[in-house]
C-alpha cells in the first residue's frame, strides 16, 4: 500500500510534537527534528509526484473508508506539483533561519519551531485533501499558526497587526464554513468529487447553491487578501519575524490561490462558474484593480519590505484574473503563476532577510552600498526581480506570456493593459532600490563619504545557499514552462 | 466605520436571507442533508464500529483525520499563548510575610533573593485572606468534577461527551482550584513542564495510535487494523481504537486550558492570578 | 395567509441564525473595543454553528445515539431506521469548529493582553492615536 | 418540540447577545456572553445536538468565560461602547 499521501502531511506533525518533547532535553534537537520532518515531507511529496506523474490521480482513504463516508487525501498533478513547491520551500528556508530565529527569538526558538511545521502541516494539508470541511479545519490550522507567528516579530505594532489579521481571518474562514453548509445542505455531502456530481443534477439557477459559492470565493478571497480584502496583509507581512515572513509570503496567498481554483474547477465545475453565472466580467475587473493598486500603492513605500509586501498584492490580480479569464490559457497561465511567484517571492524575501540580518532596518535610506558589501545577495535579489519584471530567460515572463494570451483571446484588453503596466511599475520600483544600493555612497561615521576600503559584510553561508538554489529554480522553471504547463497543468485542465 | 459596517452586515444579511429561499425547509426529514450520507452512518454505524453514540463514531472514525488536526488546533492555541505571553524576567516587586511575626515585606530591588519555606511567604500584590468556606467547598467539590470528566471522556461511545468535553471538564477543575486557593498552589502541583509534555503527548497518542495501524498494514487511523493487539475482544476493537483516541484529545485538551489560563491570568509570569 | 405562516414555520430558524449573525459580524466590523470584537466574533461563530445544527435537525427523529440492544454482543436486534434518528454530521463537524473557535478566542485574548501592556488600551481610536505618535 | 419554549429561548438569546455588545462594562459583557451561550446551549439541546450543547455548556459557558474574564482582570473594564 502505498502510504506516502499520508507520510507527507504526518512527517511535520509528528515532528512538531516531538521537537516540542525534545525541547526540554536540549533546546537545539527541536531543530534538527524540524529539519528532518520537513526533508521527509519533501521526499514523500516528490514521491507523490513521481506517483502521479507515472500512474495518474493517487487517492488515501483516511481510516480506510470509502470517500463519501470517510475523508480521503486526492493528489492530482495540480496538487503534486503544489505539494512539492511547500515543501521544499519550507525545508530550504527552516535552513536560511536558523541564524535570524536565534537573534530575533533566542528565548523560545524550539517553540517557533513547533509552530512552523504545524504552518507547515496546515499548508500541505490544505493543498492535499479531498473533503470541504477538512479544508476548513486546516486552513484554521495555518491561520492560528500565522497569527502567532506573526505576532512575534516587532514589539507593539506586530500584535496589532496580529489582532487585525485574526478579525479578518476569522470573516474570512467563517464565510467559507458558512458556504460549506449552503453547499451541504444542497447536497448532503462533503467530499469534493461527490459534491461536484450532485451540483450537476441541482438546477443552476438555485440560490443556495449560488449563495454557497460567493461565500466560499469571498471566504478564499479575504483569506488571498485580494485587493478591497487586502488590509490585513502589509502590516501583518512587515512586522513579522523575518523568519517566518520569508514563509509565508511566498506560500500563503499561493495556497488560497490554489483553494480557489481547485473550488471553481473540482467542485462547482468550470461550466457552472463561466456559462451559468455571468460574474467573470466582473471579477477579472477586480483583478484589474488589484493589479493597479497594488502596484501604485508600493510606489509610494519607502521602506524595501513593505513594497514587496504590496507587489504581493499586486500579484494575487494577476492569479486571480487570470483564472477568470474563462479559457485554458488563463487558467493555465494563473497555475504556473502559482508556482512562479512563490519561488520569485521566496527569492526576494530571501534576500531580503539576508538584507535584514546584516542591516537590520531596510528602510530606502539604508540600503546605500550593498553591491558592494553583499554582491551575493544582491545578484539573487536581481535575478528575482528580473523575473517579478517579466525579463525572458526567468520564469516570470512565461506566465505573463499565457496571462497576455489569455488576455487576448478572451477580448479582455484591459487585463492585458494591467499586466503590462504592473511589469512597467515593477522596473521603476526596482530599478529605484537598485540605483540607492549601487550609486548612492556610504555615510560613514565620520560624516564624510568613504569610497575606498570597502569591506564585504555578507550574510552567512546558510542563507546564501538557498538563495542561490532559489536563483537557479527560477531559471529552471523559466526553461523548462513549457514542459510544466505541459505535462501538469494542461492535463489536469482537459 | 459604523457606517461602512452596517452597509457590509446588510450585505451578507441579505445574500443568506437570498440563500435561504431554495433551502429545503427546516426539520424536513426529505431534505438532501438529512438522506445522502446521514442514512448510511445511522443504519452502518452501529454493525461496523460497535459504537452507539453515533456523534462519537464519526468523529472518531470515519472522520478521525478531521479531529485529528482539531486536537493539533487546540495545541497550538495553548503554544501560541505560551509564546505570546510568557515571562521569565523576574518580578521587581515583590511582597512577602514573615510567617513567625506577620510582617509584610515590599521587596523591591530585584537584586534580593528571599527564598520562601519556613520563614517567609510569597504574597500577591492584591491579596485578600482566602475564605474558609470557599477553600473548603472546592476542595471537596474538586475531586468529584474530576470524577466526573473520567467518566465523560470514557463513557463518549455510549452517551454524550468524549475526550474534548471530558478534557475541557478536567481542566476547569484545575483552573477552579486555581480560583479558589490561588495560582501558585496550582502550579505547584501542576508545573508548565508537566502541561507541556501533556499537551504534546495527548496528540502524540492520537497520531501515535494512527500511525500503529499503518505499520499493522492498515491505512493511517484504521483501528480495525489493530485487532491482533487486543486478542482477548477483537470484535469491538474500533470502540476501543476510539476510546484510546479519546484519552489523548482529553490529555491534550486538560493541559491546554490550563495553559491557556494560567498565562491569560498572570500575563504570562505565573505568579499570581484572580 | 396560511402560506406566509407555513413559510414561517419552515424557516424561522434560518433567519434567525441571519440575525444572530449579523449582530456578530457589526459587533466585529463596528465596535471599538477590542474585547467586543473578540465578543462579536464569538457570537458569529455561535450562529453559523446555530445554522449547521438547524441542519441535522429532522421532525419526529431522536437524539443520535442508538436506543436499545442493537447487537451489543455481536447479533442484531432490530433493524435501524435512518428516520428515527438525527443526521449526526453536523454535529460533528460543530464539535470541530466549536473547539477551532475557542483556540481562536485563547489567542486573541493574549494577543489583547500583550496589546495593552505595551499601549495600555484596548479602544481602536486611542490606540491609533499612540501609533500615530511615534 | 414545544415551539413556544423554543421561541422564549431563541428571544433572549437575541436579546442576550444585543446586550453583551453594548453594555458599558467589560465585566457584564463576559458575563452577559456566558448567558448567551448557555441559552444558546439549550437551543441545540432541544434540537437534539446533545455533544453539540454539552460541549458549548463546558467550553463557551464555562471556559470562555473564564478566560474573558481573566483577560478584563489583567486589561480594563472600562470601555466607551
Amino acid at each position: 500500500m502505498n502510504h506516502m499521501p499520508a507520510i507527507l502531511v504526518l512527517a511535520p506533525l509528528s515532528g512538531a510534537f516531538f521537537s516540542g518533547l525534545a525541547a526540554w532535553i536540549k533546546p537545539s534537537f527541536s531543530y534538527y527534528i524540524a529539519l528532518a520532518a520537513t526533508l521527509l515531507s519533501g521526499v514523500a511529496a516528490t514521491c507523490v509526484l513521481g506517483d502521479v506523474m507515472a500512474a495518474g490521480t493517487v487517492q488515501y482513504r483516511m481510516a480506510g473508508w470509502a470517500p463519501p463516508m470517510g475523508i480521503e487525501l486526492r493528489i492530482d498533478s495540480l496538487n503534486a506539483m503544489v505539494l512539492v513547491l511547500i515543501s521544499a520551500i519550507a525545508f530550504l528556508n527552516l535552513v536560511a533561519s536558523v541564524r535570524s530565529v536565534d537573534r530575533e527569538i533566542p528565548d523560545r526558538a524550539p517553540s517557533f519551531y513547533v509552530m512552523y511545521q504545524l504552518f507547515v502541516v496546515g499548508l500541505l494539508g490544505v493543498t492535499a485533501t479531498g473533503d470541504l470541511f477538512n479544508l476548513y479545519v486546516l486552513i484554521e490550522i495555518t491561520s492560528l499558526t500565522s497569527y502567532t507567528m506573526i505576532a512575534l516579530g516587532e514589539e507593539g505594532r506586530s500584535h496589532l497587526a496580529a489582532l487585525n489579521y485574526i478579525f479578518i481571518g476569522v470573516i474570512g474562514a467563517s464565510f467559507y464554513l458558512l458556504g460549506v453548509g449552503y453547499l451541504y445542505i444542497t447536497t448532503g455531502s462533503l467530499n469534493m468529487q461527490d459534491v461536484a456530481v450532485i451540483l450537476k443534477q441541482i438546477p443552476g439557477s438555485s440560490s443556495a447553491v449560488l449563495t454557497a459559492f460567493v461565500l466560499c470565493i469571498l471566504g478564499v478571497w479575504i483569506k488571498m487578501a485580494l485587493f478591497p480584502l487586502h488590509v490585513w496583509l502589509p502590516n501583518a507581512y512587515a512586522f513579522a519575524p523575518v523568519g517566518f515572513a520569508r514563509v509565508v509570503a511566498p506560500l500563503m496567498t499561493k495556497v488560497m490561490v490554489y483553494v480557489m481554483v481547485r473550488l471553481m474547477i473540482t467542485v462547482f465545475g468550470l461550466d457552472y462558474v463561466f456559462n451559468t453565472l455571468h460574474l467573470a466580467d466582473i471579477v477579472v475587473w477586480l483583478g484589474v484593480i488589484a493589479i493597479l493598486a497594488g502596484a501604485f500603492m508600493a510606489l509610494f513605500q519607502t521602506d524595501l519590505r513593505k513594497m514587496l509586501t504590496y507587489i504581493i498584492v499586486c500579484e494575487i490580480g494577476y492569479m486571480v484574473g487570470g483564472a477568470w479569464l474563462g479559457n485554458t490559457l488563463g487558467m493555465a497561465g494563473a497555475i504556473l503563476h502559482i508556482l512562479n511567484d512563490a519561488l520569485m517571492t521566496f527569492a526576494l524575501f530571501l534576500a531580503l532577510g539576508n538584507i535584514v540580518y546584516v542591516r537590520k532596518q531596510v528602510a530606502f535610506s539604508n540600503l546605500q552600498g550593498l553591491f558592494a558589501t553583499m554582491p551575493w545577495t544582491m545578484a539573487g535579489l536581481v535575478l528575482a526581480a528580473l523575473s517579478i519584471i517579466g525579463v525572458p530567460p526567468t520564469c516570470g515572463f512565461f506566465s505573463k506570456w499565457y496571462l497576455v494570451l489569455g488576455a487576448f483571446e478572451a477580448g479582455a484588453y484591459h487585463f492585458a493593459a494591467a499586466l503590462i503596466i504592473s511589469s512597467l511599475v515593477c522596473a521603476v520600483l526596482f530599478f529605484k532600490v537598485f540605483e540607492i544600493c549601487f550609486f548612492e555612497p556610504m555615510a560613514t561615521s565620520h560624516g564624510h563619504h568613504d569610497y575606498g576600503g570597502v569591506v564585504m559584510t555578507e550574510a552567512p553561508v546558510s542563507m546564501l545557499v538557498p538563495l542561490g538554489l532559489v536563483s537557479t529554480a527560477i531559471v529552471a522553471a523559466g526553461v523548462y514552462a513549457g514542459t510544466i504547463v505541459n505535462t501538469l497543468i494542461l492535463p489536469f485542465l482537459q | 466605520m459604523k457606517f461602512l459596517g452596517f452597509v457590509i452586515v446588510c450585505l451578507t444579511g441579505g445574500l443568506l436571507l437570498y440563500g435561504t429561499m431554495d433551502l429545503p425547509d427546516w426539520g424536513d426529514p426529505a431534505s438532501p442533508a438529512s438522506t445522502h450520507l446521514s442514512d448510511y452512518y445511522i443504519e452502518h454505524i452501529l454493525e461496523e464500529t460497535r459504537v452507539p453514540n453515533l456523534v462519537t463514531a464519526v468523529l472518531a472514525d470515519y472522520r478521525g483525520y478531521d479531529t485529528m488536526f482539531e486536537t493539533a488546533v487546540v495545541f497550538c492555541a495553548g503554544l501560541a499563548c505560551f509564546l505570546l505571553l510568557r515571562d521569565f524576567r523576574p518580578k521587581k516587586d515583590r511582597y512577602f510575610r514573615h510567617i513567625p511575626t506577620g510582617v509584610m515585606l515590599h521587596v523591591k530591588n530585584p537584586e534580593i533573593r528571599i527564598i520562601p519555606g519556613n520563614e517567609f511567604e510569597h504574597m500577591d500584590r492584591e491579596w485578600v485572606p482566602s475564605d474558609r468556606i470557599i477553600k473548603t467547598v472546592c476542595r471537596i467539590l474538586i475531586p468529584f468534577i474530576q470524577i466526573y470528566a473520567l467518566y465523560v471522556v470514557a463513557h463518549g461511545d455510549f452517551s454524550p461527551g468524549g475526550g474534548f468535553q471530558g478534557g475541557v471538564i478536567f481542566g476547569s477543575s484545575l483552573i477552579l482550584m486555581a480560583i479558589s486557593y490561588n495560582l501558585k498552589t496550582l502550579m505547584k502541583r501542576v508545573t508548565e513542564k508537566f502541561l507541556s509534555i501533556f499537551a504534546a503527548t495527548g496528540v502524540l497518542i492520537y497520531v501515535g495510535l494512527g500511525v500503529l495501524a499503518m505499520i499493522m498494514g492498515g491505512r493511517f487511523l484504521d483501528y480495525g487494523m489493530l485487532a491482533p493487539l487486543v486478542p482477548w475482544d477483537p470484535g469491538h476493537i474500533r470502540a476501543l481504537g476510539m476510546l484510546g483516541v479519546e484519552i489523548g484529545v482529553g490529555i491534550a485538551v486538560m493541559a491546554v486550558m490550563v495553559i491557556i489560563y494560567v498565562n491569560i491570568v498572570s500575563e504570562g509570569r505565573h505568579d499570581e492570578g484572580l | 395567509m396560511t402560506e406566509l405562516v407555513g413559510l414561517i414555520v419552515a424557516k424561522y430558524n434560518f433567519w434567525l441564525y441571519i440575525i444572530l449573525m449579523m449582530i456578530g459580524l457589526y459587533a466585529m466590523i463596528a465596535k471599538n473595543n477590542l474585547m467586543k470584537k473578540l465578543v462579536g466574533m464569538n457570537i458569529f461563530q455561535t450562529a453559523i454553528i446555530l445554522f449547521y445544527v438547524s441542519i441535522g435537525y429532522k421532525h419526529g427523529a431522536t437524539l443520535p445515539i442508538i436506543q436499545g440492544d442493537h447487537g451489543g454482543h455481536g447479533t442484531h436486534g432490530a433493524v435501524i431506521h435512518a428516520a428515527e434518528y438525527i443526521n449526526p454530521l453536523p454535529h460533528v463537524l460543530m464539535l470541530t469548529a466549536i473547539v477551532v473557535s475557542v483556540a481562536t478566542f485563547g489567542v486573541a485574548m493574549a494577543l489583547c493582553v500583550r496589546v495593552y501592556r505595551r499601549y495600555q488600551t484596548l479602544e481602536e481610536d486611542e490606540l491609533r492615536i499612540r501609533l500615530s505618535e511615534k | 418540540m414545544l415551539w413556544p419554549i423554543d421561541l422564549i429561548v431563541l428571544t433572549f438569546v437575541i436579546f442576550c447577545a444585543v446586550a453583551a455588545i453594548t453594555v458599558k462594562d467589560l465585566l457584564g459583557t463576559a458575563i452577559l456572553f456566558s448567558a448567551y451561550s448557555f441559552l444558546m446551549c439549550l437551543l441545540w439541546a432541544v434540537m437534539g445536538a446533545v455533544d453539540v450543547a454539552f460541549t458549548e455548556a463546558s467550553v463557551g459557558a464555562g471556559v470562555s468565560t473564564v478566560f474573558l474574564v481573566a483577560a478584563v482582570f489583567r486589561t480594563s473594564r472600562r470601555t466607551k461602547d
